[in-house]
């Protein structure tokens, strides 16, 4: 187990530096100088120069990539250009929407995946399932921006039961909190619910149509008592993997539906960001980003061995 | 070992399959229908959308508007079938970037398998999935300006890895066929069996896969202009009439609901299509084909 | 009573220091509130005593003489004196200053304290807008004690002082119990940033924002009216919003191609469908409300078959294909789509662009000035002499319009300056140097229970100090 | 008293008829052997027994266990039935085993579902269940997860499970036919004991006669969904009246009339031949793993001999397959035919490689299925420096299939519209094409029924007297290698380590290793 956990290690650092190397390059290329967005239509040359020096933009690209994932290695994601702040204080503060949020969603889609795959799956065939998973298939397709305009049109405007938008801040307590991040949230988890559920559905009928389903069957085991003891355990695996890709998926794609709700997240804060060129805010956030996927990745890899023997390393 | 003992009578026909999958009919008209409109739209649409009419703009459903007018006055079935062109254009060549490219590369990891090739391959497809991609698709086309272009482009490039795995993986599973060693004993090398024997087993997957893809591309697209990052106007895209009729969703839904319809029903249509041709291509349920 | 309001803005600022920062959307949250400057703008654009009380000019014009208000206060604690108008002024006019209007005090020769309540400006020539531009957002008095600090915590002199920034939502203010002069009204008030239109439209809506200023959706300012929860206020702003042209190049460094555009646009189409009927035409870039204003409307009169005519006449192969390079704000995206559509009726094929601010400074207002047409809003009150810069992306180089701006500083004579400026409005119509189209309307959506908001927006501030709720 | 009786049992699937009328019986402490080829219904029996069939099957008739009317028990009657007073063992031991639980949790789950105690008492128990299938907890403790496990050990874990709470009838559906026929013999021998010991009932399903002709007191053989011929297991073979259960006995006991032509030069020398295999490593600075899967093979095969290559799964065998066939180079060592190299420098050399044909194990996967024969037979001309076009190619597609008794208009056909015999024969067709000296049969009968095998059998015989082929005949299977194979060679673990004239070997074996398998298959008694 732990020479498992350990080459995985190594090949998240090096996905890590590979993805820090990609990123800086990518934002070396877009175009467009933070100094005259910050200094607007009527800034002189001069003020612009010292602009730059004071931002180190002056620097050679090599420099600074040492100088950034250096900092970043020490915690220090250095003073947004726009803001002037740190980049770590901003993007702790984002993250304690975005964060929330995503486990949130996650935990709605994950809620209510489960139980409409098992059932489904459980009733393979029947009226239910087929109407299930119909309704899965328009929640697969639903865009969900559109979703969520509707759902602000219906409960934020018309009925008023939410807000519809913004996001108080925990300060104001947590309930208020979690009520202001209810819309986005379900607005997220809806399609990811729909793919997950049928997800489960076919690795469970994947998993009871398995030889050892059959001998848990002739042993006296019900139906039921075969799915529940041995066929979820062995669809975990798939099922798995799209939980740790939606995990990546809600953190960065919450970045639209952060824009209909007008949230403070870091999706929200990457596209002012990119807007203001505020390069290395978009740096960080990416690659914070990029991180929170191998990580969830990592994490995953390692589920998959403490759900599966095989995959743990011979003793 | 048992033997496939079904007399061609027992052999169920294609078409006969394909009519008892309802999701795939369902499916396929679906489709067939966006992309109907598509076509139509070259040589004909309601109304010509180039030229504003302002005097009429944002009316309801009619019978001169059957889908009303927006807030520029144009006919939005005529902006919806135009709009069917752009997602449809967007989505087929970026998933054609993604195939083009993402199945040689799969193909040739596959062919050296464990090599240090394969490894960078992989590995460059893990960096890509790595990122976000709705993210890297924002910084994409906002570094290179906005336009349809570059949406494809950024979405196209998401597509590679699903591809090149999706590829390797089948591939992989290909080689170890007695057919494919039959193959290396007649002599022949390994971008000759790539061609002649696996690429056109794997090529059911791929459909399957590129309807997948194809539909989510659409979203991407949709998603991309929702935000304002796909096809630039006057090009009339259906993520662009969502963003535009945000503000008037309040007093004039119909400018939200068509163009969020036809995303969903584009979509949904793939979607069933993509199931009716799994279990279609799928050997379980049809013995004695692939 | 309610005592604290919640207004909506669409932007928000990048930090909190006006001096040092271009962003209109610092002067919106911190304009008068937070900081002040020597003098004021009022409600109506007028300047009025700010942190000086009165000032005296000197018969040669060149020293102005600034007699500072007793007794005020920064927020954190320490007194308001002399030394710190001149900390400020030196600090914004010094070579590495990042003011970014920098321009307004280039004409001070020194700044010198008399006593703790007197300073003295010395100018290189006379200039009788100087006490307007110290009205400025960016002119606003800091102290050297909080300098440091002042993005994030901005202490200033206001009649609010600045209590919680949470970024990427709000930024909260409390009454200045200590203020020296008439104080706010209001115990706190919060300021939101909802960029979208939608989710701004939704935060009205829902309650969520007492009132939105500059309310970006005009669409839904009927809703507004009708419903009597809101009142909507419907003002002007010092915003000319043109569709400019690049005159340095071809082809619109023909004048007749630029006429033939002109006669193209069809101002009332464009304000009813970008604006929703809220706007004001103009003729030439001047604002209505001034009382300089001339109406030149009449001169590019909507005439697609002159326009036609005129391109024949200028021999331009049709369709003539030329970049529309458009900025974010939706009048200009709008405004945009509907003005590419006029222009191909006559046979004009603009092919649309949109960009990120960055971009549009980067590529159009700066460097090589690459583009062909744009559509912005100058908000920056009294720009006319910007037509005199032949650098500035228009690339109008006119001597004649030149001598005349030039004149014009010198001029103090009001009815002299009056005629120079209708002369001057008048050269830009007849050169057709830009599309003129509309006026920008400031629209403020508020709880009707509301009092106190400015209608109009002579600068770009949502000043606070004299709103308050009544029953 | 009978303890299982199944009288006129008639199944249908979806309206599809798969049984007809069969009639059964067992009782305690017998065993019945039921025998038929693929697809003759003896799992659907199995299943209606357990009422385990899949969705959509109708049975009628009747089937009394221990005196209980099965077709009129309620799933729940039947769950308690199950595992209870019947256990099953399954064919496929790798995949019969839930991979993500311990063998002493899977074995006390049978125990748990059916009594009430405590999970401690259960594992006490299931200990003894797995003592008793020959996994003493010391040497495979109960916290053992089954990938942990070889075939054999997990077909004990599965007979564990089956016989935890000592049920007074055990069912056995192929239990060994994935298997060596050394662990088949222990793992029938382990049945037959348990039987024994308690008195049970087994009811043991098998495609091979000589597999349950040791063991079964009682045989029953079906066709299509009958039983044909049913009677004791010690008379059954002289009294056989059915013509199907005649045939089958023939086809098991089957030899090929041969006329071989051998000449005395050596066609292919295997030079000390060695091939190992490096695994990834594990670990990222572990050491990398070696598997030495040829070490050191020497032999010779002459000019028309018939060369046969036994030796129990992972031996080896297709790894010396692939080195003869230049797909792959050896580490060291030579291999040459007819004097010239498989392998020249780097690359494997064409002009030999031509000469070279094999046929594989599965006739199902050796073809690609988009092509259409006359392409899949034609395969093989890729290496030829001038192939036959036009007139010439379809006249050698037409030899080839008529030489394997197809016809020629078969060319025009896919590959999934031939059973499995016909299809090996397409195969045979396509290693016949180029008119190699030298055809590698790498098992290739080992996936037919027996009659099918039998045909194939002879065809090959004849083939190798008309045309003067020389085979390389790999199989597990030592009666095939008997009936076809002029000289034999044993390979274990990667060497070669017995070999002469086959007669000799098989009859009269020397090496232990060689005596351990001679004694382990099964065999149909003597005296048929
Ligand atoms: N799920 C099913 N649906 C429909 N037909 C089936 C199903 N399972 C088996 N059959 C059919 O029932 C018949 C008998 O199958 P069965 O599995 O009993 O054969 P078998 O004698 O056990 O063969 P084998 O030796 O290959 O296991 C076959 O013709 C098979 O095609
Ligand atoms: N490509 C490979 N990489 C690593 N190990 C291999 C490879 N091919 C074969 N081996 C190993 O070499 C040994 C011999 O394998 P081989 O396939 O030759 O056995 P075999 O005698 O043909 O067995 P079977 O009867 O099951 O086909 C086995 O232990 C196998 O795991
Ligand atoms: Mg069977
Ligand atoms: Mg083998």
């Amino acid at each position: 187990m732990l020479r498992y956990t350990l080459t995985r290690l190594t090949s998240l650092i090096l996905s890590l530096v590979a993805a820090s190397v990609v990123i800086f390059a990518a934002i070396e290329v877009l175009p467009g100088d933070p100094a005259s967005v910050m200094l607007g239509v009527n800034a002189q040359e001069d003020t612009l120069a010292a602009l730059r020096t004071e931002l180190g933009l002056d620097q050679a690209p090599a420099e600074r990539y040492v100088t950034w994932v250096s900092g970043m290695v020490h915690g220090d994601f250095g003073v947004s250009y726009t803001y002037r702040t740190p980049v770590a204080q901003m993007i702790v503060d984002r993250l304690q929407v975005s964060l929330p949020l995503a486990l949130y969603a996650l935990a709605l889609t994950v809620l209510i995946a489960f139980p409409v795959g098992i059932w489904a799956a459980s009733r393979r065939g029947s009226v239910a399932d087929v109407s299930v998973m119909g309704l899965t298939q328009l929640g697969v397709a639903v865009p969900n921006f559109w979703f969520a305009m509707l759902m602000v049109l219906v409960f934020a405007i018309n009925l008023q039961w939410f807000s519809a938008g913004g996001f108080a801040g925990w300060s104001e307590g947590p309930l208020l909190a979690i009520k202001s991040l209810t819309l986005p949230a379900i607005a997220l988890a809806l399609p990811q619910a729909s793919i997950l559920a049928r997800v489960m559905r076919s690795a469970l009928l994947d998993t009871l149509s398995e030889d050892f389903i059959r001998t848990a069957r002739a042993k006296g085991l019900t139906r039921r008592q075969a799915l529940w003891r041995h066929a979820l355990r062995n669809a975990m695996i798939p099922v798995l993997t799209i939980i740790g890709m939606q995990f990546s998926f809600l953190l960065a794609g919450g970045i639209i539906i952060e824009n209909v709700f007008y949230l403070p997240g870091l999706g929200r804060l990457i596209f002012q960001a990119i807007s203001a060129r505020d390069l290395i805010v978009v740096e960080s956030v990416v690659m914070l980003l990029v991180f929170a996927v191998v990580m969830v990745n990592f994490l995953v890899e390692l589920a998959y061995a403490f759900v599966d023997p095989r995959l743990r390393v011979r003793r | 070992m048992s033997e496939p003992s079904l007399s061609p009578a027992q052999t169920p026909s294609t078409l006969r399959i394909v009519l008892r999958s309802r999701s795939l009919i369902l499916g396929l008209v679906l489709t067939l229908t966006f992309v109907a409109a598509a076509l139509i739209s070259f040589v004909w649409v309601p109304y010509d959308i180039a030229t504003l009419d302002i005097a009429n703009k944002i009316k309801g459903p009619s019978g001169a508007h059957w889908l009303g007018t927006d807030h520029y006055g144009r006919d939005i079935a005529s902006m919806i079938m135009q709009g069917a062109r752009t997602s449809i254009a967007v989505a087929v060549l970026a998933v054609g970037i993604g195939m083009l490219i993402g199945v040689p590369l799969g193909l040739w990891a596959a062919a050296r398998r464990g090599s240090l090739l394969d490894e960078v391959i992989m590995r460059t497809n893990d960096l890509v999935f790595a990122f976000p991609s709705l993210l890297i698709a924002v910084m994409i086309t906002s570094a290179f300006g906005p336009s349809a272009t570059n949406a494809i482009i950024a979405i196209g490039i998401f597509n590679i890895p699903v591809f090149a795995r999706l590829t390797r993986s089948s591939a992989l599973s290909l080689w170890q066929r007695d057919y494919i060693l039959a193959a290396r004993v007649a002599g022949k090398g390994a971008a000759r069996i790539s061609w002649e024997h696996i690429l056109p087993n794997i090529t059911n997957m791929m459909i399957v896969q590129g309807t997948i893809q194809f539909s989510l591309g659409i979203l991407a697209e949709a998603g991309l202009s929702y935000v304002g990052l796909g096809a630039q106007p006057p090009t009339p895209s259906w993520g662009r009439m969502l963003a535009d009729s945000q503000t008037f969703i309040s007093f004039a839904p119909h400018m939200a609901l068509f163009p969020g319809l036809a995303i969903l029903l584009t979509v949904l249509g793939l979607n069933l299509m993509g199931d009716g041709l799994r279990d279609l291509f799928d050997p379980k349920l049809r013995r004695g084909r692939t | 009573q309610k005592m604290d309001l919640t207004l909506g803005l669409q932007l928000e600022p990048p930090n909190l220091d006006p001096t040092s920062s271009a962003a209109g959307a610092i002067d919106q949250v911190v304009y008068s509130n937070i900081f002040e400057g020597l003098t004021r703008f009022g409600p109506d654009g007028s300047v009025n005593p700010g942190l000086a009380k009165s000032w005296d000019i000197s018969d040669d014009g060149l020293t102005y003489t600034f007699h500072l208000v007793e007794g005020a206060k920064f927020h954190d604690g320490t007194d308001f004196e002399a030394t710190d108008v001149k900390f400020s002024l030196d600090r914004a006019r010094a070579d590495d200053s990042t003011n970014a209007q920098k321009a307004l005090f280039a004409g001070i020769a020194s700044v010198d304290v008399v006593d703790p309540a007197t300073v003295t400006v010395t100018l290189t020539s006379p200039d009788g807008s100087f006490p307007f531009k110290m009205a400025w957002g960016d002119a606003v008095i800091v102290a050297p004690e909080s300098i440091d600090t002042i993005a994030n915590d901005p202490i200033g002199t206001g009649a609010f002082k600045f209590s919680k920034w949470v970024q990427g939502d709000s930024v909260t203010m409390v009454k200045n119990p200590d203020y020296w002069g008439t104080p706010a009204q209001l115990d706190s008030a919060t300021i939101k940033f909802i960029s979208d239109p939608t989710a701004a439209f939704a935060a009205v809506m829902a309650g969520d924002v007492d009132a939105f200023g500059a309310f970006p959706a005009p669409e839904n300012l009927p809703q507004f009216e009708a419903d009597p929860r809101f009142q909507v206020l419907i003002g002007s702003t010092e915003g000319e919003t043109i569709l400019a042209m690049n005159n340095g190049r071809p082809p619109f460094d023909n004048k007749l191609v630029r006429e033939a555009v002109a006669h193209a646009i069809n101002r009332p189409e464009i304000i009813d469908g970008a604006m929703f009927g809220y706007g004001t035409p103009i003729g030439t870039f001047f604002a209505p409300h001034n009382p300089d204003y001339v109406d030149l409307t009449n001169l590019s009169d909507y005439d697609p078959e002159k326009s036609k005519a005129l391109l024949e006449e200028a021999g331009v192969a049709l369709p003539l294909k030329v970049k529309m390079t458009l900025p974010p704000p939706s009048y200009a995206r709008r405004g945009g789509e509907i003005v590419a559509a006029e222009l191909r009726a006559v046979g004009i094929e603009p092919e649309i662009e949109n960009v990120e601010w960055s971009q549009w400074l980067e590529t159009t207002f700066k460097g090589a000035h690459d583009y062909d047409l744009t559509i912005i809003s100058h908000t920056e009150p009294m720009d006319i002499g910007i037509y005199a810069n032949p650098e500035y992306y228009f690339q109008y180089d006119n001597p004649e319009f030149q001598n005349l701006m030039s004149d014009l500083t010198r001029v103090t004579d009001e009815a002299e300056r009056s005629d120079m400026l209708k002369q001057a409005q008048t050269i830009l119509a007849e050169d057709y140097v830009s599309g003129f189209l509309f006026q920008l309307p400031m629209q403020t959506v508020a709880n009707a229970k509301i009092e106190g908001l400015w209608v109009n927006a002579p600068t770009q501030a949502a000043d606070l100090t004299a709103v308050h709720w009544v029953d | 008293m009978s303890l299982l009786t199944i009288e006129n049992l008639s199944l249908s699937i979806h309206g599809t008829p798969i049984l007809h009328d069969v009639s059964l019986s067992v009782a305690p402490g017998q065993i019945l052997g039921v025998i038929g080829e693929s697809g003759s219904g003896k799992s659907m029996t199995a299943f209606a027994t357990m009422q385990l069939l899949p969705a959509g099957a109708a049975c009628t008739g009747r089937i009394s266990l221990s005196g209980q009317d099965v077709l009129d028990l309620s799933e729940a009657q039947m769950c308690a039935l199950r595992g209870n007073a019947v256990g099953m063992v399954f064919q496929e031991p790798m995949t019969a085993l839930n991979p993500l639980k311990t063998i002493g949790d899977q074995v006390a789950e049978t125990i748990l579902v059916h009594e009430r105690i405590s999970r401690r008492e259960a594992m006490d128990r299931a200990r003894d269940a797995l003592a008793r299938a020959e996994l003493p907890e010391d040497r495979f403790p109960l916290t053992r997860y089954p990938h942990e496990l070889s075939g054999g050990q997990r077909q004990r874990v599965v007979i564990a499970m089956a016989i935890a709470l000592r049920p007074a009838l055990l069912i056995a559906d192929e239990p060994t036919t994935a298997l060596d026929v050394t662990t088949q013999a222990q793992i029938l021998k382990l049945l037959t004991r348990l039987v024994r010991e308690d008195g049970m009932g087994l009811l043991i399903i098998s495609h091979d006669l000589a597999v349950v002709a040791d063991m079964a007191d009682e045989i029953a053989i079906m066709q299509r969904g009958r039983v044909v011929e049913h009677g004791p297991a010690r008379t059954l073979f002289q009294t056989m009246q059915h013509p199907y259960s005649r045939a089958l006995l023939a086809a098991s006991t089957h030899a090929p009339d041969r006329d071989p032509v051998i000449n005395d030069d050596a066609l292919l020398v295997v030079q000390d031949v060695v091939r190992s295999y490096t695994l990834p490593r594990k670990a990222l600075f572990g050491p990398p793993r070696v598997i030495h899967a040829v070490r050191g093979v020497s032999f010779q095969i002459k000019r028309g001999e018939s060369l046969g290559l036994v030796g129990e799964s992972g031996c080896g065998k297709s790894t010396l397959t692939r080195a003869i066939l230049g797909l792959e180079q050896v580490q060291s060592g030579e291999i040459t035919l007819g004097g010239q190299p498989v392998f020249t420098g780097h690359r494997p050399n064409p002009q030999v490689r031509r000469r070279l044909q094999v046929v594989f194990q599965d006739p199902y996967g050796s073809f690609n299925p988009r092509h259409r024969v006359g392409r899949l037979v034609t395969e093989p001309f890729h290496l030829s420096e001038n192939p036959p076009q036009g007139a010439a190619r379809a006249a050698a597609i037409a030899e080839a299939l008529e030489a394997v008794g197809l016809t020629a208009a078969d060319q025009h056909k896919y590959i999934h519209e031939f059973s499995g015999g016909q299809r090996q024969r397409i195969a045979i067709a396509r290693a016949l094409i180029t008119k190699p000296d030298l055809i590698i049969l790498d098992e290739a009968v080992s996936a037919l029924d027996v009659q099918v095998r039998a045909q194939i059998l002879d065809l090959l015989a004849d083939l190798s007297d008309r045309f003067g082929l020389t085979y390389l005949f790999i199989s597990h299977d030592l009666s095939v290698v008997r009936s076809i194979t002029d000289r034999v060679l044993v390979m274990q673990l990667g060497e070669i380590v017995e070999q002469g004239a086959t007669e000799q070997v098989l009859d009269n074996p020397q090496h232990p290793y060689t005596q351990q398998l001679v004694a382990a298959a099964p065999r149909l008694p003597e005296d048929v």
